[in-house]
């Protein structure tokens, strides 16, 4: 027990690379064996996460489970990693969706074993960005995550999938530049990558120094700039969105829900791990225009996924959305930093982050449901489906609530946090925000009426085009996620308060 | 069990049996209604048992039951949920708790339960009958567990709702509601009018939510707390007071009260966001009477009452609640006189009478809100649910004559059901005598008295001309109403052939008549002429008015306000009666106005100022110009460039100097050494085997004389 | 007691053999059979510095372990090469095999 | 001369001899069988140095194994029982040279450097070779890593094999 | 020191006192004892061989619902004897192009490994001949000269049914060999030596058959297949190869092979017992006397030989790819398995009660097998569909 104390993150975040390793060597088809393999070797992660999660002292401060081995020491860069409150619940997250996304790829049947393994290489790639204590290490995994995800758009998408996959391939990476542009700057200037001696070294910075001819305020404001536009296109913020809608429509059922319930963390993460700590006072000038940015999202990405009549696109801009809150309160948090109002901001973006995981990945998987079916997203092409598929509309709709923000349910809990911390200091932001909120209802109510209700498109009802019912599996990927968004709904004390030791502590 | 505990358990059983009805007993029709019901009679129970112990306490307004737990951690604080019984809750407790069991218990009769299954009955469309031995029967609902459902988890969010001790949870309790309107006005679902509606109501209710979410967010901000009685100390109220907010010269309590204001307009159909209302009438009738008269529409008018401390800081926004619930009255009331669907009429009713309550606030009788309210509540009920009653024995008319064609709902088809459907009649009648404020007997008149007699007493004269006339035309339509359906001999053949409904359904009726009358009488103001003295005290007045600090005065009694009143009522009753009593036909009716029919054109003017430009800017500016075409253009230009770039290098410089230069180049050097060593290779491993050790030894005969011998 | 000279001696001597079978024979079935002598000899010295050094430093015969593990793998990988071989071109012999020659 | 020397000798002399024998004998299968009789020659030589284990695994594994293999490869790659023509090839004597000089430089070596005469010391009573090995095999301090590239070259090795004799139809 | 408790001692030092009495160096005279009880123990050994002819005829006639040899002496019990005579005086023959010193060898090749087994065996607490620290070990070394003793004999006998058979034969032991050396491993993980003293002393509270079922089943598997009986007996498959290897021996060499075999198996059904039952163990009865624990191990060997030979009566001769096939694909996999499973557990349960130790052990044993029974049948489930079509195998479930 000792060794998986002492090596727990390392197990949980290479468990998935060795287990695709052994996928590899699988016979290339028995797609059956390659599901199930997939889907029992990310079970392990998960069940090391609650071990985990049970083991994490939220009361402590810092980093804890760190392992550090030397990794590039030429540089200065170490293998560091560590987990404190904020990135525990992204990797809980992560190691909670992934089976379930694996579980939701039960039905892909092309190509199983290539398949499976970018999914665990995918998991690995991200756990790894939550992890990562040193600049390095999270850049490396920041881009470990991009292949798998290219390859999985561009192999198992849907038609226009080459332009969807080179978009999001191409944008990402140029943010990615400009990233580690600065983590090298960095480095350069202080011989380590490693986050924690950074935090400290970068802040006590004398104001009064030269760095690299430039006065130390230039400095920092071009690297805030470059970090703040590599996360703000992972994000994905306005107007860096808009490979978002392309990706996540051409992407498989299950890579929709990775990229929507995890990817774009990375990027809100990014923010609160980097942009914060590192410039908290570039990050106070500039909160009004990330705020502005927020807000834009939110507001534009209702109003566009509104005016969808593909069903995944409109869920795909609903993530513009959402994600738009979790970015307000980051803005807000930057702005009011060290206040309560912070506080409450920061933990409610934390939490929108984990919320948005749950409900985006639930409402993905729900249209992969009805596209695998019917082989169309188009809105215009269903209508009146309830009656035939009762079982799929009543979760369609559990899952829309939560998406819109219904009390009870845990789009709620984060977006009022948000609000709340985000009013006394962003206050008309805040309110405009209020506008993209009110949308947020329009477009989900658009979804469901143009899906479950009005007279029934008969084309569905007989004959080989039948619906049929959601069946045993997908219910069962959808029973966790539906369970957790109601707890997190009822109850959601148990993940905030592990946010919120953390964010007092840090913010 | 401490009444605390038993407070919190209060909304848990219709949250169960939503659950339970959901899981496992959705296929079984009997068990669903009956774990519907007995969770809204357990509910019942609990509430009653709250009640009963809330009037043992002496000086319950201070020490109301309370208790609460953290919830959300926020910084080093928490935020605290809890529960929260004080008079004024447990007043509405007792009235939403009475409504939702006999509504429960309506509805199994009005889906037709124990009717056959319907010929071609789908699910999402009302049922269109059985054929039973050759005769068309109603036949049962194909959605009727569900309906129990969606009922139970509503009555769950009004009993949260009401029980709750911070602004939070009444969020939470509103917005489930909010879900449950939509799913129920849009119960049929598979009729595009229903879905419309409820998505109209549930838009239009949000409009009202963000803006009170907004106001929850800004108060939480300031005080750091949304429990009602922290908020609600005198040092809170003051400090909020005299915080100004910087938009339109309000304070922070005017301010905070406006935007929660806001969120009331929406959830109880003021002007201007009355509209979804009407519409709501798509839902089935039980639905109507829940959403539309007893909770939800109530739901917010007890949001107004709860933060009237708040509101009442700040002069400014009393006057535009005032104003906005004396207009709404008024505005309502001329509408519904020109309204031919028997419960469109009772919708816009419902809106005026809300009106009156929100106005009675806005003029600071808290009092007399409250209990019209109640009263309210309980008539409005009766009324909806005896609507439902008449359309349903005139479906069965219909299903007997078997023409489609015939609306059920049209007054115009009615006429003459007092002796086909006598129960329904006779408790219809009261109801209706009650929203006409009919003195002395019935609740509405000590309410309506009671709202007129303080905006009298306070000197609001242009209020209480506007409800005074708004009385008059509730009295009008009412009698409208009550005639053209019961009076008269029937106009068509169905409603010769319509049919008393069910126990299950006249039961309710019965029950809500009861407390349509009596409840009035445990409001009698002291100093009314010949019946104040004899009940000696105003019960309501006292137990109610200590929910606040300071208990409000009541008015002195006044003769001009009573005059009025009785004026009104039976002027506008007796006119009614007059006007419609030989009315044959739509065409002999005088007050078929259009501008009043179509509501003053409202639904039109916001779909074209609101709902089409959303539409448009949201498809064309921001989907098609902005994204596609601004964002993504100008990425698709770096496509070509950097393809430009790419065939440069690669035709100037790669292929000339690169390949053929050094590539080649490099590669006749090897060959030319190649060619020239190749007859070392024998093909004998041996040989090479013997060659390398040849050379081992001789480098290292060499290494060996160079290192120790030279 | 026998000095280390005598294993060292031995294992020269039988390393040298089996160079002069690897050298010399035609079959490569006996090629193979001489590297496994030079193997053999090899270990041999492996062991015997274990015993003449430090006795609790395993080392050498670790490292015989794992010549073993070695010789085992090429016999395998050699044994059937020649197999191989002679089912393509029907001979043993190293010399006919030249095909790669220039 | 000590037993253990007078045993050493004639145990050198057989293996030598034997080992000579592998390589001049026409017969392979003979020279197959040599080869067996060298490897025990050298399992002994490896129970004078108190090595056990070694001994016991040189006998399974050489024997039991690699010996058996050479005897299947022989018979598997003759059209008869009988070896005929040539067994040395051509520079059969450049070979022998080469044998010889080999031994003549290894000797000549050894002679200079001064540990050739130590002699062992004796075992410490209670030192558990066999655990002692197992330990440093599979310790991370020690031989590990060696110990699992040898593993993973087995794998290789025995895919190698079965692929390469596979006789593909 | 008591006779009667530890007789070799007692009669080793009495002889060796004798020896130098009569004016003997003392380490000849050590070096002549040693050769006397060696000499002893095979003496015993082969007289017990010959009985084994008598049992294995009478066994294999019960097993045929016969009587067996009955004339000579009493329960025939002569009759081996009578065999030895007739084995002697036959004539010996020597093919003509067989390689005459290969030929001779292989069958004293083939006795004299099985006898080398019993160096190693204790027959009783005190009565072992070596105690070596690598027991377990030393017994497939001396498998791997027992090998080349057939393949010597099948090559130069220059007759092609003796080296097809000696081909198969080396073929199934080479194979076979590798399960067997991976379950050697479990009770060698069970007492942490390959000692075979310290294996049986380690199962004095539960014998290891207990804590590994499984693991006694895939070892009698391998070492039946070792040994060349039925159902592996293709070596010599009379159908086919007439008598496999031995087909040209004749009269005493023909006789070490036969009595080679027939002591092998009974040395394995003996190894059988000490390394899943215990050996020489019977609840303490072995400390009585060494005489008694001598009993208790020879009844437990002939146990273990019974049941191979239970087995050899009872099953099919099964074809040769198929069995080489079922090794290396089900059973060599299995084995390596069972090992890493007991391996693991024993690492997870060290120090856990001993009850819950064999309970784990038990369990996992049990697991293991179910699983490798279903993977199993599943593949031949597919196989079955393959040769026989979909349909045939649908009809067989119904």
């Amino acid at each position: 027990m000792d060794f998986l104390n002492t090596h727990l993150l390392s197990l949980i975040l290479f468990l998935p690379t060795f287990a695709a390793v052994v996928i590899l060597f699988l016979p290339s088809e028995e797609s059956k064996l390659h599901r199930w393999f997939a889907f029992g070797a990310s079970l392990i992660p998960f069940g090391l996460t609650l071990y985990l999660w049970n083991a994490f002292d939220p009361n402590r401060t810092g980093f804890q489970f760190q392992e550090q081995y030397a990794w590039y020491e030429a540089i200065g860069s170490n293998f560091h990693i560590g987990v404190d409150g904020i990135s525990i619940s992204m990797v809980l997250l992560t190691t909670f969706l992934t089976p379930l996304a694996i579980l939701a790829s039960f039905s892909v049947s092309d190509k199983t074993k290539a398949y499976f393994m970018l999914f665990l290489f995918l998991e690995t790639g991200m756990l790894g960005v939550f992890m990562a204590l040193d600049l390095l290490i999270f850049f490396v995994f920041w881009e470990i995550g991009l292949v798998p995800m290219y390859f999985l758009i561009n192999q198992w998408g849907s038609a226009n999938r080459n332009y969807a996959s080179l978009k999001f391939m191409i944008y990402t990476m140029g943010g990615s530049l400009g990233l580690l542009l600065a983590i090298q700057m960095l480095g350069v200037l202080f011989g380590t990558y490693d986050l924690v001696t950074l935090y400290q070294n970068w802040n006590s910075l004398d104001s009064g120094t030269v760095l690299l001819g430039m006065p130390v305020h230039t400095v920092k404001t071009i690297a805030f700039w470059a970090f703040v536009i590599a996360f703000a296109i992972k994000v994905p913020l306005w107007p860096f969105h808009t490979w978002l809608p392309d990706a996540h429509t051409e992407a498989p059922t299950a890579g929709s829900m990775i990229l929507a319930g995890v990817l774009l963390k990375l990027g809100a993460y990014g923010f609160i791990r980097l942009v914060l700590p590192f410039y908290p006072n570039e990050a106070r000038m500039f909160s009004g225009a990330l705020a502005f940015l927020a807000v834009a999202a939110i507001v534009f990405g209702a109003f566009a996924s509104y005016a969808q009549t593909d069903f995944k696109r409109l869920v795909a801009y609903s993530s513009v959305n959402h994600m738009g809150f979790v970015v307000l309160g980051i803005a807000a948090a930057g702005l009011a930093a060290g206040t309560k109002d912070a506080h409450i901001a920061m933990s409610g973006a934390v939490l929108q982050m984990f919320n948005h995981g749950l409900s985006a990945a639930g409402m993905f998987f729900l249209v992969g449901v009805i596209y695998e079916r019917t082989h169309t997203r188009d809105l215009n092409q269903f209508g009146g489906l309830f009656p035939l598929v009762p079982v799929y509309g009543g979760i369609l709709i559990f899952t829309s609530m939560a998406s819109l923000g219904l009390p009870g349910l845990n789009g709620f809990v984060s977006e009022f946090m948000v609000v709340r911390g985000a009013y006394p200091v962003l206050t008309v932001y805040t309110a405009v925000a209020m506008l993209g909120l009110l949308f947020t209802g329009a477009y989900i109510l658009k979804g469901i009426k143009s899906v479950l209700h009005g007279p029934m498109n008969e084309h569905w009802a007989h004959g080989e085009h039948k619906l049929t019912e959601i069946n045993t599996r997908e219910i069962l990927v959808m029973l966790p996620l539906m369970v957790l968004i109601l707890i997190l709904g009822i109850w959601p004390a148990w993940l905030v308060s592990v946010i919120n030791q953390t964010v007092v502590a840090l913010f | 069990m401490t009444t605390e505990n038993l407070i919190w358990l209060i909304p848990l059983p219709p949250l169960i049996s939503f659950a339970l009805i959901v899981l496992f007993t959705n296929k079984n029709k009997a068990l669903s209604h009956t774990v519907a019901i007995s969770a809204a009679f357990l509910s019942w129970l609990g509430a009653m048992i709250v009640f009963v112990r809330a009037l043992g306490v002496e000086h319950f307004g201070e020490h109301p039951f309370a208790s609460s737990i953290n919830w959300l951690p926020t910084g080093d604080t928490w935020l605290k949920v809890g529960v929260l019984i004080d008079p004024l809750g447990a007043a509405v407790l007792f009235f939403v708790a009475w409504t939702i069991l006999m509504i429960f218990l309506y509805s199994v009769g009005y889906h037709n339960f124990g009717q056959p299954a319907g010929d071609h009955d789908h699910a999402g469309l009302p049922p269109h009958g059985a054929t039973v031995h050759g005769h068309t029967v109603l036949s049962v609902e194909p959605m009727y567990s569900r309906f129990f459902a969606f009922i139970s988890l509503f009555a769950f969010g009004m009993f949260t709702l009401v029980v709750s001790d911070s602004l939070l949870t009444l969020f939470v309790g509103w917005e489930i509601m909010g879900l449950c309107s939509y799913l129920l006005i849009g119960f049929w679902y598979a009729k595009p009018s229903a879905r419309a509606a409820g998505i109209k109501a549930f838009m239009t209710t949000r409009i009202g939510d963000v803006f009170m979410l907004l106001g929850i967010a800004f108060l939480y901000s300031v005080t750091g707390t949304l429990s009602f009685r922290e908020i609600f100390t005198e040092e809170i109220l003051h400090t909020l007071a005299s915080v100004p907010s910087g938009v339109f010269g309000l304070s922070a309590a005017g301010l905070i009260g406006l935007l929660l204001f806001i969120g009331t307009v929406g959830k109880s159909a003021q002007f201007p966001l009355h509209v979804w209302l009407p519409d709501a009438m798509e839902g089935p009738t039980p639905v109507s009477a829940m959403i539309h008269a007893a909770t939800m529409v109530s739901a917010g008018v007890y949001a107004v009452i709860r933060m009237f401390p708040l509101l009442s800081m700040d002069e400014k926004t009393m006057t535009v609640v005032a104003f906005i619930g004396a207009f709404t009255a008024i505005f309502a009331a001329t509408i519904a006189v020109a309204q031919n669907d028997i419960k469109r009429v009772l919708a816009y009713s419902t809106i005026s009478q809300l009106g009156f309550m929100i106005a009675a606030l806005g003029i600071g009788a808290y009092v007399a809100a409250a209990f019209h309210l109640i009263t309210h509540a309980f008539f409005k009920a009766l009324l909806f649910l005896g609507s439902g009653s008449v359309i349903h024995g005139m479906e069965h008319g219909v299903f007997h004559t078997g023409n489609h064609k015939v609306d059920p709902q049209d007054m115009f088809n009615m006429g003459g059901l007092k002796d086909k459907m006598p129960i329904t009649f006779w408790t219809f009648l009261i109801g209706g005598f009650a929203l006409s404020g009919f003195p002395l007997v019935t609740a509405g008149f000590w309410s309506k008295d009671e709202i007129l007699a303080d905006a009298w007493g306070h000197h609001h004269y242009i209020v209480f001309a506007t409800l005074a006339i708004a009385a008059f035309f509730t009295a009008f339509y009412t009698m409208r109403q009550i005639t053209l359906t019961f009076l008269g001999s029937p106009r068509t053949e169905e409603a010769k052939h319509a049919h008393e409904t069910p126990w299950t359904m006249t039961t309710p009726l019965v029950v809500l008549a009861f407390f349509a009358v009596t409840y009035g009488w445990v409001g009698i103001p002291e100093h009314f002429p010949v019946l104040g003295p004899l009940v000696n005290n105003n019960w309501f007045h006292d137990f109610v008015g200590h929910t606040l600090e300071h208990v409000p005065e009541a008015p002195e009694f006044s003769w001009i306000p009573l005059l009025t009143s009785l004026v009104v009522a039976l002027g506008g009753l007796g006119l009614g009666w007059f006007v419609y009593k030989d009315v044959k036909s739509v065409e002999q009716d005088k007050f078929q106005i259009s501008f009043l029919k179509n509501k003053y054109y409202f639904d039109e003017l916001y779909e074209v100022v609101f709902i089409n430009p959303a539409y448009w800017v949201a498809e064309n500016v921001i989907y098609k110009f902005m994204d596609q075409g601004v964002i993504d253009g100008v990425l698709h230009i770096f496509g070509p460039v950097t393809d430009k770039i790419g065939s440069a290098i690669r035709n100037y410089f790669d292929v000339p100097v690169v390949n053929q230069f050094i590539g080649d180049g490099s590669a006749e050097v090897a060959w030319w050494f190649g060619k020239n060593l190749r007859p070392i290779q024998t093909g004998r491993i041996q040989q090479y085997f013997i060659l390398s050790l040849v050379v081992i030894f001789v480098v290292g005969g060499l290494l060996y004389y160079i290192l120790t011998l030279a | 007691m026998i000095p280390l000279s005598w294993y060292l001696t031995f294992a020269a001597a039988l390393f040298s053999i089996g160079l002069f079978g690897a050298l010399s024979r035609r079959n490569m079935v006996a090629i193979l059979l001489g590297v496994e002598l030079m193997l053999n000899a090899v270990n041999v010295n492996l062991v015997a510095f274990w015993r003449y050094g430090d006795v609790a430093q395993m080392a050498g015969q670790v490292f015989a372990i794992i010549v073993f593990a070695v010789a085992a793998a090429e016999v395998a990988v050699g044994l059937a090469l020649v197999i191989s071989v002679y089912r393509r071109h029907n001979t043993v012999i190293a010399e006919e095999l030249d095909l790669m020659k220039w | 001369m000590t037993t253990e020397q007078i045993i050493f000798l004639i145990v050198a002399g057989a293996t030598l001899a034997s080992g000579l024998l592998v390589v001049t004998s026409r017969n392979l299968i003979h020279a197959a069988l040599w080869l067996v009789a060298t490897l025990f020659g050298v399992a002994i030589v490896y129970t004078l140095l108190n090595a056990g284990f070694m001994a016991v695994v040189q006998v399974v594994v050489y024997i039991g194994a690699i010996a058996i293999l050479f005897i299947f490869a022989v018979m598997l790659t003759r059209k008869d029982m009988r070896d005929s023509g040539a067994q040395l090839n051509s520079n059969w004597w450049a070979g022998a040279l080469m044998a010889v000089l080999t031994f003549g430089g290894l000797f000549a070596m050894l002679r200079t450097w001064g540990g050739m005469s130590k002699t062992a010391a004796e075992i410490p009573a209670g030192f558990d070779q066999i655990a002692e090995l197992g330990a440093q095999l599979t310790s991370p301090e020690a031989y590990v890593l060696p110990f699992e590239v040898a593993s993973v070259l087995l794998l290789a090795a025995m895919v190698g094999a079965v692929y390469l004799a596979f006789n593909k139809k | 020191m008591n006779f009667w408790n530890d007789p070799l001692k007692v009669a080793a030092e009495w002889l060796e006192g004798v020896f130098v009495g009569w004016g003997m160096n003392e380490i000849a005279s050590h070096v002549l004892v040693v050769f006397l009880g060696v000499f002893l123990l095979v003496l015993i050994l082969m007289v017990i061989d010959i009985f084994l002819v008598w049992i294995e005829r009478k066994v294999v006639a019960r097993f045929q619902d016969r009587i067996g040899p009955n004339r000579l002496g009493p329960f025939g019990l002569v009759q081996p004897f009578a065999d030895i005579i007739k084995l002697i005086i036959k004539e010996d023959t020597t093919p003509d192009g067989a390689d005459k010193v290969v030929y001779n060898l292989a069958p004293v090749l083939s006795m004299m490994s099985v006898l080398m087994v019993w160096a190693v065996v204790p027959i009783a607490p005190v009565m072992l001949s070596v105690d070596l620290n690598v027991g377990a070990l030393f017994l497939i070394a001396t498998g791997a000269i027992g090998t080349l003793s057939i393949i010597m004999a099948g090559w130069s006998s220059n007759n092609k049914f003796a080296l097809i058979g000696g081909f198969r034969q080396v073929a199934i032991m080479v194979a076979f060999e590798v399960p067997m050396l991976a379950t050697l491993m479990i009770p060698t993980i069970f007492s942490g030596s390959m000692n075979m003293n310290a294996i049986i002393t380690a199962q004095d509270g539960l014998w290891f058959f207990v804590l590994s079922p499984l693991g006694a089943l895939i070892f009698l598997i391998a070492a039946i297949a070792e040994l060349g009986r039925a159902p592996f007996d293709l070596a010599e498959g009379e159908s086919e190869l007439v008598a496999g290897y031995s087909t040209e021996y004749s009269g005493m060499k023909f006789g070490m092979f036969y009595a080679g075999e027939l002591l092998h198996a009974l040395t394995f059904g003996g190894i059988w017992s000490i390394l899943f039952f215990g050996g020489y163990r019977f609840f303490g009865l072995e400390q009585v006397s060494p005489f008694l624990a001598i009993l208790i191990f020879l009844a437990k060997a002939l146990l273990g030989y019974w049941v191979i030979m239970w087995v050899k009566y009872t099953m099919l001769r099964i074809r040769i790819d198929q069995m080489l096939v079922f090794n290396w694909v089900f059973l060599t996999p299995l084995a390596f398995a069972l090992m890493l499973v007991t391996a693991l557990m024993n690492a997870l349960l060290k120090d856990a009660s001993p009850w819950l130790y064999g309970l784990g052990m038990f369990l996992s044993n049990v697991v293991v097998g179910w699983i490798a029974i279903e993977i199993a049948r599943s593949v031949s489930r597919k196989e079955r569909e393959k040769v026989e079509g979909v349909h045939q195998v649908a009809e067989a479930h119904h």
